[in-house]
């Protein structure tokens, strides 16, 4: 006969077997971004399977590589991805994407399928919003497009760099007292959004920057810049960029050079993740880095996902979205047992694409009351799917019981 | 013809007699750093000649070819293709002009079958363009049919065995076969000028003999003006309508073969019949001489 | 001999009927009642027949359904007549059965059970050891297959109807039996129930029918076989004359290629290789490819979305490896940055074809409108892209061999920093988002649907091969070829290096710009990010593997390396995880999974393919001279790499030294 | 001294030599006459297993060396001059001199030897300093050939070491293999131009078409009507 | 002023690494012709062998060795990182480009990709997915350049007369590193110019047939090249070790494209010209930083030059490969390897 039946066909009842996927670019040279996230959405799978989250139901998890054929990620391939879960009726639910540009790329399809999209670490705000106060207008207006149906079908627990950056900006203005402010950007969408605004707000309360505003592509070497920051004599230098966009390098280039090694440094998110603190110890002068999400390790639930995340992974696998896919994935779940207590019907079969929709709906449906509290904290999404949670944490290099690691040091609310 | 070059004296240029010269060199000199490879050399070729150039090995008999052809710019001097000059032409410009060459080691397209190598030579006769061929209109066609038609006529002037073996690889043929694909190749441009540099290294006496017969062929049926340079006393002596002899970049004699064949210099620079076995050669070359000659 | 007319074939034709009808039988019921076949023959007609049970059909669905089916079913039965007229019977018939088991019914299982992409390659795995295994039974039985040019006879006029009256009867005797089987499979069926009564009516009309067809269909086939026999003088009583002189015109030839050449005469002993053979393959290719996106959930299930929009992927490689092909296989010219060219055209649409264009002249762009100027924006952008070709190009022209791979790379490298940091136009890092999809009539188009844009590429791969093939085959293919082979001797025989060069990088950036335009309207957006040089060197891998300047083979070759990366090894953590497939058992080794491997798995098969095979999967006939000779190739000495400047440059004398 | 037994060598598909055996003895010159693609080349390069053959033998004092590298035979004594010079081009002449004596240890005899050659060949004494891609095709050849008597071998085998070369060149290396075998070296020649290779060889031994069809002394070969017609250009 | 002479000497340290590994570029290149992309991915792996090497020799993050002690682990762990990636190379040589001596010239190329991606996985799944910290073992001192004064008094003691921001100031390592860097590349300039298996891989390079008529053992010279050139990369990988403090996986695909670069700007297949090839890219990469935005300024690149540093490079090396088409020193000096 035709066509393939696959699992959890149990006559003409809805399946038992609910898929759950996930998208993030986890070999290659993006391995070290994708792949924590992912381990920690499947952990929540495992967990969730492990405790009959929904009884009667079992979860399959569905990881896709949206990293393409040249090794790095590709919106082309993360785009297949999202079209090819979409095909499998059983598909309730995608976490991902990892990066932004992916995301455009998705956005559109998982929006007229419909099925739910959430990203642990999307932090372009004009994903979602649209607006000339946020940079959001003119060719960044791109909510039409990336939502065609009007309706919205894609969240993200990540608060967006708009507030990342002014956060840390008032910080290191306010708190810290610095003045003078040297800006190095990685040339990505992330980095030099961030940096974007952290300049701005860096202004409005009054700071200078200094030297040039830069734009520098990840480099081995960052002398020529070390030199310009020299020139300039700044307070503090900020970072809009990822560890592995060479912030490592930038940082570690600071130090080791006499002329800066007493700079304090500053970064966003992309720079705030164990291995990164590892390899810059906190000798010498201060590294900071937001993070925008609840301070995860003063939360109990927090300690317990660590431990157990650890002890399936391996330390080193921790990474900054770690915690952020495990939480996606779990509101995700959540959802899905909301609809079905709320009645609604699994599809037979990954052949059965009207049921699918149906229920897939009914997902999303319930993404939208989402009320939950997990390891980053507190989320309900707002009519653009953002999170309620717009706290930024702050965190230092601290050395402590013979671990480098980035220690808590304060919370801001984003206004 | 060989009357009217009986009265040239050796080592002076000749002066145009009867027809127009096809190509002139005059006091054409190239130097590579402090070498002068050629130095001076005046040379008058007229329609349907066979002219050879000998020398020892380094006298600058390549070189002269490689100016003529383009492929190196002369130091000094001009060089005029029925009046005109060439100087500072790229070689498919000289060969447009009429001048097709072979090399001393075979230059063929190795991985081309033996009618593409042809088809390559006719290069220049064809027009198509990329639309043209694109969309392959009408006219391309039929040029591409009559190239093709051409190209097999080209082979069959060897013989059958090249039409034969048309859609083989050159690397697959033998020595003598390759080189007269290369000769095929270089008629396939229509020249008015063959260059031929050393048309018959590596073949053996029978090969040879055959060579001989072709290029005169060449000549009297096709109406080509073919310039040589070869080693082979056989071949030139008995060929040519007149030599040319370079030595250390400079022309040291050009006459009528017997002229030549006679004067000192060329005897201790090239023929070495001053040395000690002056026999020995010489009855080789009369012998191979006269069989030809029949 | 003629004078009687009868289907029951004479007892001596009779056993290469047998052969054949049972060799295609084979997979024929395979696919017809093991994997989709019928139920897709049943599913049309029951859309005909208007029977509620149908939900998959539309009319036009159903149309293309049928004239799938029919094809399909046709070619089959013409292939009986065509391989009957064309067996010159000196095979045995074992070993043609085992060869089709193996060749073909064991990969339509494969592709069954695993699905297109991992049954082909399996499929290939199969075949590997597969012909390893035979050669190896063939020399412990001390076997040898007859020599090919032994085959080479001519048939008479008398023996060529005989033969197509031969296939005839084959056509007829295959298409009978299939019939009876079938009836016999649907009764059994329908007395378990599973038939619906309406489909009784083309049961009956289906008994009917293919014996008909199969007598008209045979003779097709047996008339297609004889046009490639060689046809005796029909004066002289020496007919085997012309055999001969084919056969001295052959044995002129080398060894490999005499047998290249034998191949195409009937009768021959391989008939199912020869061209004749192929033409019916032809046919069966092209309409599946064609009806493809139809009968996908028919023969694989749900997912035909996701499938179609991989293959759309896969589909701008092939452009982009054919266009690389010029470059890099016809003119030898490396190109370490082909990306430049592609990302040019991808940022011609993007600019142009969305709003972007607003913003920057500020003429209001209407999407419904613009849409329709996607076409006549293909072959700008592919122009501008040559333009940059042409451009770029020039001033590498000195440059030979690596130096030139560099200057490549070098472009591969700035272009898309240029549009990255030019974000006052192409809103630089942000990528431009809302690409337009082309429009046409009656399609219902736009960046999510996969069925237009799979025709689409299809459309454009078969513009492009046909552009390729076209310039391969003429006067500018063989200069390209030409200056490959030398350079000099290119030169000397009046090809003019500059422009022949600059017209290779122009033909080649035309193609990637095709294939820009392409990606940026099936994704929707686009962003500086996506072209790196490691696109470059993956589009390189696609040629070189193919077979460089061999144009199956770079279609191959990319379909192969997209395949194999993204298809296969992209997808075995995903197929892992599901716990009802085989790869699931690996997830018990504790933190293992595949994509922390994906790198090594992708860099041993690139090796390994590269050293099996050096000169590609299907290398141009000239490549494999190539390879084979290698030994012979002097090294020019005192030329080749020498030559670092074309002729008339200032310091090219200096390099190079001709004789 | 050198021996070949049924040696059949392949391109590809294409059986080029087939069955061929033939002897050097020490002290002697043999020559090895066939028309063009009768597989000469293709003899030596077996020899110096450049192709490998596929079945047969070949020794050099009475040890096997077809399976050894081609370097280690060239270190046991063997010498070639190759078809086509195959000299170094982009190092000096000098640079090239030096390599032909890469197997020996002597810095001494080195510089005996070069004043040696350039003697031979006057031509190369001038052009010490030149890149030796730049020299004409005969000064290669030249070069290739004093390239190989660098080596001090005890036998030398010589492709075709006349091609290109002016007469007087010609006989300059005719000479020089006339006085290198009274040296005592054994000489191995192929040389299209038959009757002056014949002229001076003890032996000679005829190729055509992969098979030796013919092996005589010189001097009967060279009144051999088969040999006449076949490579002296007629009776 | 400072600035400028700052920036040259980080370049040139910077730089110092790319000539060691652009001469393994060019060496393979010039005996065999092939791009040998996993040449960088090598140097990758010597950095992970030198800390795997100090940290088989008991250096944790915290010991600081001294004296004698300090020098031996020096020189151990760069031994150890140069022998290891020596090997490597080797047998990279035997298994990937070895049966293809014969291919058609791209088939290498092709495997030595394929090679650099299996090296990539095998540092991640060696060494993880993040970076990893070179122990800094080597005491790190500023010596300062410039502005100083030197006093009379014997011996002439120097001081810096600006804060360590306003001097022109080198470090220890980067004198290490020089002084590695140097050495390796006076000892290989002398192995290829002046030994013999200097002139046997010139002679392998031009004619692998003739080479071998002369006695040479061409697999064996192969291999050596390899071996050296590999070695080389290891020794890079040492240096880049200290000088940076940390490595990961990916930095091989970075550092041999630049390298690449460096050897084709010198003039591939020539030694000094790779080694000049570094520097100069070295330099120029830095140098790129003071391209001011334009934005800003009216004048120079949109968003700085930092942004566009690999475009400026590449622009700098096709305008010199414009003028020159064989690299900067691949004409002058005709020697290959
Ligand atoms: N590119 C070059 N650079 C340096 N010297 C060169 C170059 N080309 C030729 N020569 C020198 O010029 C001289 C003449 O060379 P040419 O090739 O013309 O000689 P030929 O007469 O053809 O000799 P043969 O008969 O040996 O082929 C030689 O001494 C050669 O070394
Ligand atoms: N590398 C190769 N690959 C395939 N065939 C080859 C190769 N080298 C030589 N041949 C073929 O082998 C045969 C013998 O060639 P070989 O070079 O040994 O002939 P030869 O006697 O030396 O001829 P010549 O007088 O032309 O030098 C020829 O048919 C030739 O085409
Ligand atoms: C760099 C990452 C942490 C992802 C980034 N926030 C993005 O949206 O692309
Ligand atoms: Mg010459
Ligand atoms: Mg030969």
């Amino acid at each position: 006969g035709p066509g393939t039946s696959t699992t959890g066909n149990n006559g003409g009842a809805g399946s038992t077997t609910i898929k759950v996927a996930t998208d993030f670019p986890v070999s290659g040279q993006d391995t070290a971004n994708g792949k924590p996230a992912q381990n920690g959405a499947e952990l929540a799978v495992k967990e969730a399977n492990d405790q009959n989250f929904i009884p009667g139901y079992k979860f399959q998890f569905v990881p896709k590589d949206d990293v393409g054929a040249q090794g790095v990620y590709d919106p082309d391939t993360g785009k297949k991805n999202v079209t090819e879960l979409i095909g499998d009726a059983l598909v309730a639910g995608i976490v991902g994407p990892f990066n932004s540009s992916v995301a455009q790329a998705e956005m559109p399809v998982a929006n007229q399928a419909p099925i739910v999209l959430i990203s642990p670490s999307n932090t372009n705000q004009c994903l979602t919003r649209e607006g000339a106060d946020i940079g959001c207008s003119g060719a960044q207006d791109k909510v039409p497009t990336l939502r065609p149906t009007g309706k919205t079908t894609y969240f993200r627990i990540a608060t967006t760099d708009d507030h990342q950056g002014s956060v840390i900006a008032d910080f290191l203005y306010q708190k810290k007292n610095y003045k003078k402010a040297y800006v190095v950007d990685d040339t990505t969408v992330y980095g030099a959004g961030l940096a974007d605004i952290f300049v701005k707000e860096w202004k409005n309360l009054g700071g200078t920057i200094v030297g040039n505003r830069e734009s520098k592509q990840k480099s081995n070497d960052y002398g020529g810049t070390l030199a310009n920051i020299k020139a300039a004599h700044p307070d503090v230098v900020f970072f809009g960029g990822t560890d592995s966009q060479g912030g490592t390098q930038f940082r570690q280039q600071l130090q080791n050079d006499a002329g800066t090694s007493s700079l304090p440094f500053a970064g966003g998110d992309g720079i705030q993740n164990t291995s990164f603190a590892k390899t810059i110890g906190a000798k010498g002068a201060p590294t900071y880095a937001t993070v925008a999400k609840v301070n995860e390790t003063i939360l109990p639930a927090a300690k317990t996902f660590i431990d157990s995340y650890n002890k399936t992974y391996g330390e080193d696998q921790y990474g900054a979205y770690s915690a952020g896919g495990y939480d996606c994935m779990k509101i995700v779940l959540a959802a899905i047992k909301r609809a079905i207590g709320d009645g609604a019907k699994t599809p037979k079969d990954s052949n059965d694409a009207d049921g699918g929709k149906t229920f897939r709906q009914a997902v999303i449906d319930a993404m939208m009351k989402t009320d939950y509290s997990g390891v980053t904290g507190h989320h309900t999404f707002d009519s653009n799917g953002d999170t309620s949670n717009k706290v930024i944490s702050i965190y230092q290099i601290v050395e402590a019981n013979g671990k480098t690691d980035y220690q808590f040091v304060d919370q801001i609310s984003a206004k | 013809m060989s009357e009217m070059q009986a009265e040239r004296v050796e080592g002076t240029p000749s002066e145009p007699v009867t027809a127009e010269p096809l190509l002139e060199l005059s006091q054409v000199t190239k130097s590579f750093g402090g070498l002068t490879a050629v130095g001076d050399v005046d040379l008058i070729i007229r329609p349907k000649e066979i002219i050879s150039i000998i020398g020892p090995n380094g006298a600058g008999k390549t070189t002269v070819f490689n100016l003529i052809t383009g492929i190196y710019r002369p130091t000094k001097g001009e060089i005029r293709l029925e009046g005109k000059s060439t100087v500072g032409l790229n070689p498919d410009q000289v060969l447009t002009r009429g001048i097709a060459r072979t090399f001393q080691n075979i230059r063929l397209f190795n991985n081309m079958t033996v009618l593409e190598n042809v088809l390559v030579g006719q290069h220049t006769q064809l027009k198509a363009g990329v639309l043209g061929s694109l969309f392959r209109t009408p006219r391309v066609r039929h040029e591409e049919e009559a190239a093709r038609e051409r190209a097999v006529e080209l082979l069959s002037f060897f013989g059958q065995s090249l039409v034969d073996r048309q859609d083989e690889y050159v690397i697959n043929l033998s020595y003598a076969e390759r080189r007269r694909v290369e000769i095929a190749r270089a008629l396939a441009a229509k020249p008015k000028l063959l260059l031929l540099d050393e048309p018959t290294a590596g073949m053996n006496e029978a090969e040879t003999l055959e060579a001989v017969g072709y290029i005169r062929r060449l000549r009297d049926e096709l109406g080509l003006t073919i310039l040589l340079i070869e080693h082979k006393l056989a071949v030139t002596m008995g060929m040519s309508d007149r030599i040319a002899v370079l030595d250390y970049g400079r022309k040291i004699a050009e006459g009528l073969p017997e002229e030549v064949r006679r004067n000192k210099m060329v005897i201790a620079a090239y023929l070495g019949q001053s040395a000690e076995e002056p026999e020995q050669s010489a009855e080789m070359q009369e012998q191979t001489e006269d069989h030809e000659v029949k | 001999m003629s004078s009687v007319r009868t289907l029951l074939p004479p007892p001596d034709t009779r056993k290469v009927i047998i052969k054949w009808v049972v060799a295609l039988l084979l997979p024929l019921c395979v696919f017809t009642f093991v994997w989709s076949g019928e139920g897709i023959v049943n599913n049309v007609f029951l859309g005909y027949l208007g029977a509620e049970t149908s939900t998959t059909f539309t009319w036009t669905t159903l149309i293309e359904a049928t004239i799938f089916v029919a094809a399909l079913y046709m070619v089959i039965i013409a292939l009986a007549g065509y391989l009957t007229a064309a067996d010159s019977g000196r095979r045995g018939w074992i070993e043609t059965w085992v060869d089709i088991v193996a060749q073909v019914v064991v990969p339509l299982l494969l592709v069954q059970l695993m699905g297109l992409i991992m049954g082909l390659a399996a499929s290939i795995i199969v075949w590997g050891a597969y012909s390893f295994g035979r050669s190896r039974v063939r020399k412990m039985l001390n076997y040898t297959p007859p020599p090919p040019l032994a085959s080479l006879d001519t048939l008479t006029e008398e023996a060529r109807a005989q033969r197509v009256q031969q296939a005839t009867a084959a056509g007829f005797w295959f298409a009978t039996i299939f019939a009876v089987i079938s009836l016999v499979a649907d009764i059994i069926y329908y007395v378990a129930g599973l038939v619906s009564n309406t489909l009784l009516i083309w049961i009956v009309a289906r008994t009917i029918i293919l014996p008909i067809a199969g007598y008209f269909l045979g003779q097709l086939g047996g008339r297609t076989a004889m046009r490639r026999a060689l046809k005796a003088k029909e004066n002289g009583a020496n007919g085997n004359g012309v055999a001969k002189s084919k056969e001295r015109q052959l044995a002129s030839l080398s060894l490999a290629r005499a047998k290249e050449k034998i191949r195409e005469i009937v009768p021959t002993d391989q008939p199912l290789l020869g061209p004749g053979a192929q033409r019916f393959y032809m046919i069966l290719v092209v309409a599946f490819a064609v009806f493809y996106p139809v009968i996908d959930p028919l023969l694989f299930g749900y997912g035909t979305d996701g499938r179609l929009a991989a293959y759309g992927d896969a589909g701008y490689y092939v452009i982009l490896a054919l266009g690389l092909n010029i470059v890099v296989g016809f003119a030898g010219l490396l190109d370490l940055g082909y990306v430049a060219f592609f990302a040019i055209g991808s940022y011609v649409w993007g600019l142009f074809g969305s709003s972007q264009f607003q913003l920057l002249t500020g003429i209001t762009v209407q999407p419904t409108i613009w849409g329709w100027l996607f076409w006549p924006m293909v072959i700008v952008a592919a122009l501008i892209a040559a333009l940059w070709g042409i451009i770029l190009g020039a001033p590498t022209l000195r440059l030979r061999g690596d130096y030139l791979a560099i200057v490549t790379l070098g472009f591969g490298e700035i272009i898309p920093v240029i549009f990255r940091e030019l974000d006052k136009y192409t809103n630089g890092i942000n990528g431009i988002v809302g690409v337009y999809s082309p429009a046409l009539p009656g399609v219902n188009w736009n960046s999510i649907t996969t069925i237009p844009y799979y025709y689409l590429i299809l459309a454009l791969i078969v513009l492009c091969v046909f552009a390729n093939i076209r310039l391969r085959d003429s006067r500018l293919g063989r200069a390209w070829i030409a200056i490959r082979e030398d350079e000099i001797a290119a030169s000397s025989s009046g090809i003019n290096l500059v422009n022949t060069k600059l017209l290779a990088f122009g033909a080649g950036a035309f193609f990637s710009g095709i294939a820009g335009v392409y990606h940026a309207a099936k994704l929707g957006t686009v962003s500086p990010d996506n072209f790196n040089f490691s696109d470059s060197i993956i589009y390189l891998a696609m040629v070189v593997i193919g077979g460089l300047g061999s144009i199956p083979g770079v279609i191959v070759g990319a379909i192969a390396v997209y395949a194999i990366n993204l298809q296969i090894l992209g997808q075995l953590d995903t197929l892992a995880a599901s716990p009802d497939n085989i790869l699931h058992v690996f997830r018990s080794i504790p933190n293992f999974a595949f994509n922390n491997v994906r790198g090594m798995i992708f860099g041993i098969i690139l090796v390994a393919i590269v050293i099996f095979r050096p000169e590609g999967l299907i290398p141009s006939a000239r490549r494999k001279r190539e390879l084979h000779h290698e030994e012979q190739k002097i090294p020019e000495a005192d030329e080749g790499d020498a030559l670092e400047e074309p002729p008339g440059a200032p310091d090219f004398e200096e390099s190079v030294r001709v004789e | 001294m050198l021996k070949l037994s049924n040696v059949n060598t392949y391109y590809g598909p294409s059986h080029v030599l087939q069955d061929v055996s033939l002897e050097v003895n020490e002290g002697e010159i043999v020559c090895l006459l066939g028309a063009n693609a009768a597989g000469k080349t293709t003899t030596m390069k077996t020899i110096f297993g450049l192709v490998r053959s596929r079945s047969g033998s070949i020794s050099f004092d009475d040890k096997a060396i077809e399976k050894r590298l081609t370097g280690d035979i060239v270190a046991s004594g063997l010498a070639l001059v190759p078809e086509a010079r195959r000299i170094f081009p982009r190092m000096s002449v000098m640079e090239n001199l030096e390599m032909g004596a890469y197997t020996r240890k002597s810095r001494a005899e080195l510089s005996h030897d070069l004043e040696h050659v350039c003697d031979i060949f006057p031509r190369l004494k001038e052009r010490l300093k030149q890149q030796a891609g730049t020299m004409s095709g005969g000064e290669q050849q030249m070069l290739a050939m004093a390239r190989a008597l660098m080596s001090h071998p005890r036998m030398i085998c010589m492709d075709e070491p006349s091609m290109g070369l002016s007469p007087i060149m010609v006989e300059t290396v005719f000479n020089t293999v006339v006085r290198i075998r009274k040296e005592g070296v054994t000489v191995f020649l192929v040389e299209q131009n038959a009757s002056m290779a014949l002229k001076l060889a003890d032996r000679g031994y005829v190729l055509q078409t992969g098979k030796i069809v013919l092996s005589d002394t010189a001097s009967n070969l060279l009144t051999n009507d088969l040999v006449r017609q076949a490579y002296l250009g007629g009776a | 002023m400072i600035h400028f002479f700052q920036v040259l000497v980080i370049g040139l340290v910077a730089g110092a690494i790319y000539a060691l590994i652009a001469l393994g570029y060019t060496m393979v290149y010039g005996i065999i012709e092939l791009i040998n992309f996993a040449h960088g991915d090598i140097f990758m792996i010597g950095s992970m062998l030198s800390i795997a090497a100090l940290s088989l020799m008991g250096v944790t993050g915290n010991s600081h060795p001294t004296g004698i002690i300090l020098v031996l682990m020096l020189i151990g762990s760069c031994l150890f990182a140069m022998v290891g990636c020596a090997l490597l190379g080797v047998l990279i040589e035997r298994v990937a480009y070895k049966p293809l001596r014969n291919a058609p010239k791209l088939a290498p190329l092709i495997s030595a990709i394929g090679v650099s991606l299996i090296l990539e996985d095998a540092g991640k799944l060696w060494n993880g997915i993040n970076y990893i910290r070179f122990p800094q073992i080597f005491p790190r001192f500023d010596y300062c350049l410039w502005p100083i004064s030197i006093d009379s008094v014997l011996p002439p003691h120097v001081t810096c007369l600006a804060k360590p921001a306003d001097s022109v100031i080198v470090t220890s390592n980067n004198l290490l590193d020089i002084i590695v860097a140097v050495v390796l590349m006076v000892a290989l300039t002398w192995l290829v110019a002046r030994t013999k298996m200097g002139r046997a891989m010139r002679a392998v390079a031009q004619d692998r047939d003739a080479a071998a008529l002369m006695g040479v053992n061409v697999d064996r010279v192969i291999s050596s090249t390899f071996f050296i050139g590999a070695a080389l990369a290891g020794a890079a990988g040492f240096i880049y070790g200290l000088q940076y403090g940390s490595t990961i996986y990916s930095i091989g695909f970075d550092y041999g494209l630049v390298a690449f670069i460096a050897a084709v700007l010198g003039g591939i297949g020539n030694i000094r010209g790779a080694v000049l090839g570094g520097l100069l890219i070295g330099v120029l990469e830095q140098m790129t930083s003071f391209i001011p935005d334009s934005d800003v300024y009216g004048f120079g690149l949109p968003h700085g030059g930092g942004a566009w540093t690999r475009a400026v490079i590449f622009a700098v090396l096709i305008l010199i490969l414009v003028f020159r088409p064989s690299g900067l020193l691949g004409q002058q000096t005709p020697e290959k390897v």
